[in-house]
């Protein structure tokens, strides 16, 4: 099954990727590259999430913090210390990564709703301490004048430079995530979701794992947060707080768990309906109005309809339709009515 | 010299005495069968063995290490394996993923070496996965390889499981009622699997109800009766054994629980 | 700090913590029947308080009428919500029901600020008059109500799960829904009765909070925040700890201004209740849910 | 495992598919705007862009800002428009979120071709959009008070609100002027409450008004007892609170609650020249002082002179369209506009963004609601003292304060 199949799957992702990449010659809509360059930054985050949360199963409401603590740190360095931008970047990822390894600590305990108030509960004293930590943050005045990013001669001062500073990052950061997921480290993530008994006589050690998935999925949140602050070259503390965190994990459960294209497609989806009503093309005013008006709402709604009519998300639909049309896809067991009638000893064989 | 020595070993709950002083010895290359009446303390046995659980006192020394109140990642690492009465599987993944998680530790592709997709996590990608096939095999399960774990009838599940158990390379594995489910061709077949893992140097420790099974398949029987070691020897023996038939059939007016 | 002070300190932390209780018992509600924690229960808090301002203010009726029209509409859009957003995907994961929860919230919130407005909104207190003074301390006449309805509603809510056969059903819900089903219980039915029952509660909480903080379109979040932190702290599934917990993170965060700073007072409180869980993961009264291997 | 491939390749078509569906038709979006008055006329018209918080926790700042900018940008264009050609106001809402305003100011810059911004509503907003105006060449005109919009110098940026620096010194003059000499600070942890905070404690002391508590609390809090009974136990005259949200009505009747008597006064801040604050409070309003602009109460421009014609006629216009007096934040967006218009009136509807800018840079007497604005190269703030008075709340409402 390796052979054709895997072979047109690389083809078809490697197409994306160009196409992703091409978007700035085809366009020099600085406001299209911009709001794209967002909905790269929201993929890098989403991707680390995918792997914490699709894969190894912990929930975190707490990773708009890391994005945070990336665009504050790599903001601050770069702004007031004069660091070069990939020594900020350093500092970001190491210290979202340290972050995460803080993090990973009550999941080690916690579970389900109780883990999900633990990260709560870091994110929201991430935030208080942005706002009051104000000769580093700027506190609620953000710090502004963050330099663009610059690797040696080359200065990301444009909105094209940018979406592809972003957007190689994310595909970069896509590649390696599915490097992991499709290997040793991203089994025993998934085993450990699948049950925590069965991974530990596996020889996996569930303390190690969540760690690792806690650290990377925070790590990512801090490349992603400090793209975002030499992007926007402005920080303010309210792109951090809960509200972000808990799109995040929207965009997660919409796009499906153990897949990374799914999040990434909803990480797009949900990025670009509150500006739906300036990219869309040829609509009239008052269908932009009525957008505009409506935009929270539409964000309410487009949740709730994926969740109704794709309970698996946007991966359980993908799945089912290339499992309809060949490949071997097989439906997600939640969404698909397993052949023939399960039979009782298998009800009673994984009531634990 | 014995694999493993279970010395004295005693798990207290509270008021309630699951296991009281339980020694055995199991050798290389034996199928050592632990058999005895609902709530005789056997999966507790197990779990205390295994790491799942942490015995009140006692020893258990596997390979001269002592594994008592080891967590039980390390005591897979240390070379013991074991399956569960309700099987542990994963269910969202396919059969060959389930074999190749099993796999975790003998391998050690780390994130790093797996992000970058460097050769020698490539390498040995593709070796685990040809051992995982041949371990799908050897139970009887090379079709189900791209199955869902979830997908599959209870019988499959639990050859799924022993062959996991395997994966890890282990030199003694522990199956916790493997037959409980199973049709009579279904348990011919685990005898074979029994067998084939044996012949290929695992020793196998088995807590069985089946006694058709028991008695085929096993080289020494331990049999436990509330916490208690009554009996052991070999099959023949413990069969005509009266603590064993008093415990099962309770013909004697015991004395009064 | 002498004995008056100290005790309003006592005071503000046992309104504020009563308030969180309130919110803590609809989380509770929902939790217990379901297993999922309603990120939409800070948004019934809301229409509770702006529905019954709308009511007030449009019929020109009694305070009590306009209250008990705002929590009956409430109450409708609770069960509205089940019927419509939860019940098609009743089997599905819980986290895929959360997320459907948190698209209800976002929706609340924008569909509110269309039909009452993006200022806040007030609402007269029950009983006007001056506050009452105790030992020195002084408590607001409409801090009593708040304390008095979160009495009646756990005193309440203990005789209905413990006393009747709907609250027998509702606890054999929260333990396996197919379980529930083979006993014959209309599992939709008491699913549908919960929400509806949480959002009266969480109705009759933002009514009655309102004419002390008075409501906007946006409080659900804040507030639902510190009501899951509350029923968390507590420990999930029971409605006693729900308000115990409420109560502690009030008083944590009122003995913080007094004796720390009021600049930290909320991540204290989170710091505190971070510690408890890690002391006890499943909450200062919950019971430790036993993997059984 | 690699299943995750197959959905990533997928999705990857289905993605492709739709930017490329997004790029064909992005030549031509056509995008809400105010025009309002006369039909197409023959002259283009001049396109002003906004930047307001229609949603998100200032969304109740936002919506009379549109109100007001709706009424004017007709007013104009009635009134002839600017040098002959109307102007049309693009209204984009950065749901008072900093990486929203430099998205909706990218798009307004390239699209829509703005010559100025109006906005942001917040300081967040304001201060995240400086960098993409500046770059382009587009002035920015903002209605949020931080001081830090002007303190930190921005030759593109300019200001309509009174700035803290002088709503504080102001205040502590009336203060001193009543003996109240020692105060304590009650302050949310929003960009308007720290602000305000930092600004105070920086001039109480030179102006002889001493600080003896420092409390604070969080927007959404739902009870500040406890920070008042701390307040209350140092001793102040008056508690100086910094909040334009609707925690400030909350606080006034905790303070009243364990002061029955009202001996400590309550000050406050333009940002509660607001009526919801006086219903929200009820009697525990009543003694409340504030500084603010004369919006309040027209008559304190003075009765006959050209600042109270242009307030009553402002406030007459706003009741009829929408049925409520305009509060403080319909005044800053009305004083916004008719900035930039007084400005492209000047430079010619044609104007690139560097003369309009220095034509904005040269408003001289302008009269506006929230006063007389006078800009320099080192004041884009353009207010001063003259232009507040103190009110004071008594029986429901606001009053000149002795």
């Amino acid at each position: 099954m390796r052979g054709r199949d895997s072979y047109i799957a690389w083809a078809l992702v490697a197409a994306a990727a160009v196409a992703v990449l091409a978007l700035p010659l085809l366009t020099s809509d600085r406001y299209l590259l911009k709001v794209f360059t967002f909905v790269g930054l929201n993929a890098i985050v989403v991707t680390g999430l995918a792997l914490l949360f699709g894969y190894a199963g912990q929930i975190s409401l707490g990773h708009a913090a890391f994005f945070g603590i990336g665009a504050y740190a790599s903001g601050f360095v770069t702004t007031k210390l004069g660091w070069p931008f990939l020594a900020g970047l350093a500092l970001a990822v190491g210290l979202s990564a340290v972050g995460g390894l803080l993090l990973a600590l009550p999941s080690l305990r916690l579970k389900g709703h109780y883990l999900a108030m633990a990260t709560l509960g870091f994110s929201e004293i991430a935030s208080i301490l942005f706002v009051e930590a104000k000769p580093i943050t700027g506190g609620n005045d953000g710090l502004s004048g963050i330099p663009y990013a610059a690797v040696g001669a080359l200065r990301f001062s444009t909105p094209q430079a940018n979406y592809w500073l972003v957007w190689g990052v994310a595909i970069a950061a896509v590649l390696a995530v599915s490097g992991i997921v499709s290997s040793r480290p991203g089994r025993a993530m998934a085993a450990l979701h699948g049950s925590e008994l069965g991974a530990s006589a596996c020889g996996i050690d569930p303390a190690s794992v969540k760690t690792g998935a806690f650290t990377v999925s925070a790590g990512l949140a801090g490349l992603a947060g400090c793209l975002y602050a030499h992007v926007l070259g402005f920080v303010a503390p309210s792109s951090f707080a809960l509200d972000t965190s808990i799109v995040l994990v929207a965009m997660l459960v919409v796009g499906g768990s153990r897949s990374l294209a799914g999040p990434v497609a909803a990480a797009a989806l949900l990025t670009l309906v509150p500006f739906a009503d300036s990219i869309l093309p040829g609509l009239s005013p008052a269908t932009v109005a009525f957008l505009q008006e409506w935009k929270g709402d539409i964000s309410g709604v487009v949740i709730i309809a994926v969740m109704l009519f794709a309970p698996g998300g946007i991966a359980g639909v993908v799945r089912a339709l290339r499992g309809r049309f060949g490949g071997p896809g097989r439906p997600t067991r939640a969404g698909a009515v397993s052949a023939g009638p399960a039979s009782v000893a298998e009800e009673e064989g994984s009531a634990v | 010299m014995s694999l493993l020595s279970v010395h004295g070993l005693t798990r207290r709950f509270g008021g309630l005495v699951a296991l009281d002083g339980v020694s055995f010895d199991v050798h290389e290359g034996e199928i050592k069968a632990v058999i005895g009446p609902n709530g005789a303390g056997k999966s507790t046995l197990f779990n205390c063995i295994s790491g799942f659980d942490a015995p009140t006192c006692g020893h258990v020394v596997f390979a001269g290490v002592a594994v008592a109140g080891m967590k039980p990642h390390a005591v897979v690492r240390a070379g013991m394996a074991r399956t569960f009465q309700n099987t542990q599987l994963f269910d969202e993944m396919t059969g060959l993923d389930n074999v190749l998680a099993g796999m975790h530790a003998v391998t050690h592709t780390g994130m790093l070496a797996a992000s970058l997709r460097l050769p020698g996590a490539l390498r040995e990608e593709r070796r685990s996965r040809e051992e995982a096939r041949r371990l799908l095999r050897l139970v009887g399960l090379g079709d189900a390889a791209d199955s869902q774990a979830g997908d599959l009838p209870h019988g499959l599940r639990r050859l799924l499981e022993i062959a996991r158990a395997l994966a890890s390379r282990p030199r003694l594995v522990l199956l916790d009622e493997p037959a409980a489910g199973l049709n009579t061709a279904e348990t011919r077949e685990l005898a074979d699997v029994l067998y084939r893992v044996r012949d290929g140097g695992v020793t196998v420790v088995v807590v069985e109800h089946d006694m058709g099974l028991v008695m085929e398949v096993s080289d020494g029987i331990v049999v436990l009766d509330r916490g208690c070691k009554i009996a052991e020897g070999p099959p023949r023996l413990v069969q005509k054994d009266r603590a064993v038939i008093e415990a099962y059939l309770g013909e004697e007016p015991s004395d009064d629980v | 700090m002498h004995a008056a002070e100290l005790l309003q300190f006592v005071i503000a932390g046992l309104k504020n913590g009563s308030i969180y209780a309130l919110v803590a018992l609809g989380f509770t509600i929902v939790y217990a029947a379901t297993g999922i924690i309603n990120f939409a229960q800070g948004e019934f808090y809301m229409l509770g308080g702006m529905v019954s301002v709308f009511v007030l203010g449009a019929l020109k009726v009694p305070l009590a009428v306009a209250i008990a029209g705002g929590v009956a509409l409430t109450v409708v859009v609770g069960a509205l919500v089940e019927r419509l957003a939860l019940r098609p995907r009743r089997d599905a994961g819980q986290l895929t029901l959360i997320i459907i929860t948190i698209g209800v919230s976002l929706l609340l919130r924008s569909v509110a600020r269309h039909a009452f407005g993006a200022n806040e909104l007030s609402l007269p207190a029950f009983s006007p008059g001056p506050s009452v003074m105790f030992m020195g301390a002084a408590i607001e006449r409409q801090a009593l109500w708040v304390w008095a309805i979160t009495a009646v509603s756990v005193v309440g809510l203990w005789l209905v799960y413990e006393k009747t056969s709907f609250g027998r059903a509702m606890k054999a819900c929260s333990i396996s829904h197919e379980a529930a089903r083979l006993m014959g219980i209309d599992t939709a039915r008491v699913v549908a009765l919960a929400f509806a029952l949480a959002a009266g509660l969480g109705a009759i909480a933002g009514a009655a909070v309102t004419p002390l903080t008075s409501t906007a379109f946006d409080v659900g979040a804040r507030i639902g925040l510190k009501g899951f932190a509350a029923a968390i702290l507590g420990g999930l599934g029971d409605f006693r700890a729900a308000v115990a917990g409420g109560l502690a993170l009030g008083l944590v965060e009122s003995l913080s201004v007094a004796y720390i700073s009021s600049t930290y007072k909320d991540a204290i409180a989170l710091v505190v209740l971070l510690a408890v869980l890690f002391l006890r993961p499943q909450g200062l009264f919950g019971r430790m849910a036993k993997e059984k291997v | 495992m690699h299943r995750a491939w197959k959905d990533m390749a997928a999705m990857a078509a289905a993605g492709a598919l739709s930017i490329t569906m997004v790029l064909s038709g992005c030549a031509s979006p056509a995008n809400q705007a105010a025009t309002g008055g006369s039909a197409k006329p023959a002259v283009a018209p001049v396109k002003i862009g906004a930047i307001l918080s229609l949603t998100g926790s200032y969304a109740g700042l936002g919506a009379p800002e549109k109100r007001a900018i709706e009424l004017e940008v007709k007013r104009i264009n009635d009134a002839g428009g600017v040098g002959g050609a109307p102007i049309e106001v693009v209204v984009e809402d950065d749901a008072t979120d900093a990486q929203k305003a430099v998205a909706a100011a990218t798009k307004l810059i390239e699209k829509d071709r703005v010559v100025a911004i109006i906005g942001a509503t917040g300081t967040g907003g304001t201060m995240a959009i400086r960098n993409e105006a500046s770059r382009a060449g587009v002035p920015i005109v903002s209605m949020a008070g931080g001081s830090v919009i002007t303190d930190t110098f921005d030759a593109n940026t300019f200001q309509t609100p009174w700035p803290n620096r002088v709503v504080v010194a102001f205040t502590l003059k009336y203060l001193k002027a009543n003996g109240i000499t020692r105060i304590a600070l009650l302050s949310d942890s929003s960009g308007y409450g720290k602000d305000g905070h930092d600004v105070t404690v920086k001039q109480a002391a030179a102006a002889g008004v001493a600080i003896v508590a420092d409390e604070t609390f969080n927007p959404g809090d739902t009870d500040m007892t406890a920070q008042l009974t701390k307040i209350k136990a140092a001793g102040p005259q008056a508690v100086w609170l910094w909040n334009a949200g609707k925690e400030a009505a909350t606080a006034a009747k905790n303070l009243r609650q364990i002061d029955p008597s009202a001996t400590i006064r309550l000050v406050g801040a333009p940002g509660n020249g607001r009526m919801e604050f006086i219903t929200g409070a009820g009697d525990a309003a009543e003694g409340f002082t504030f500084a603010a602009g004369k919006i309040l109460l027209p008559a304190t421009y003075g009765a006959g002179t050209e600042e109270y014609k242009v307030a009553t006629s402002f406030v007459d216009r706003f009741k009829t369209a929408y049925g409520v007096a305009p509060d403080i934040f319909a005044g800053h967006a009305y004083d916004a506009l008719t900035i930039v218009a007084e400005a492209l009136k000047k430079a010619g509807p044609g104007a690139d963004g560097a003369k309009l800018r220095t034509a904005i840079e040269g408003t001289k007497g302008l009269i506006g609601i929230g006063g007389t604005f006078t800009y320099s190269p080192t004041d884009h703030n353009g207010l001063s003292e003259k232009d507040l008075v103190v009110y004071r709340v008594s029986k429901g409402t606001w009053e000149l304060a002795k």
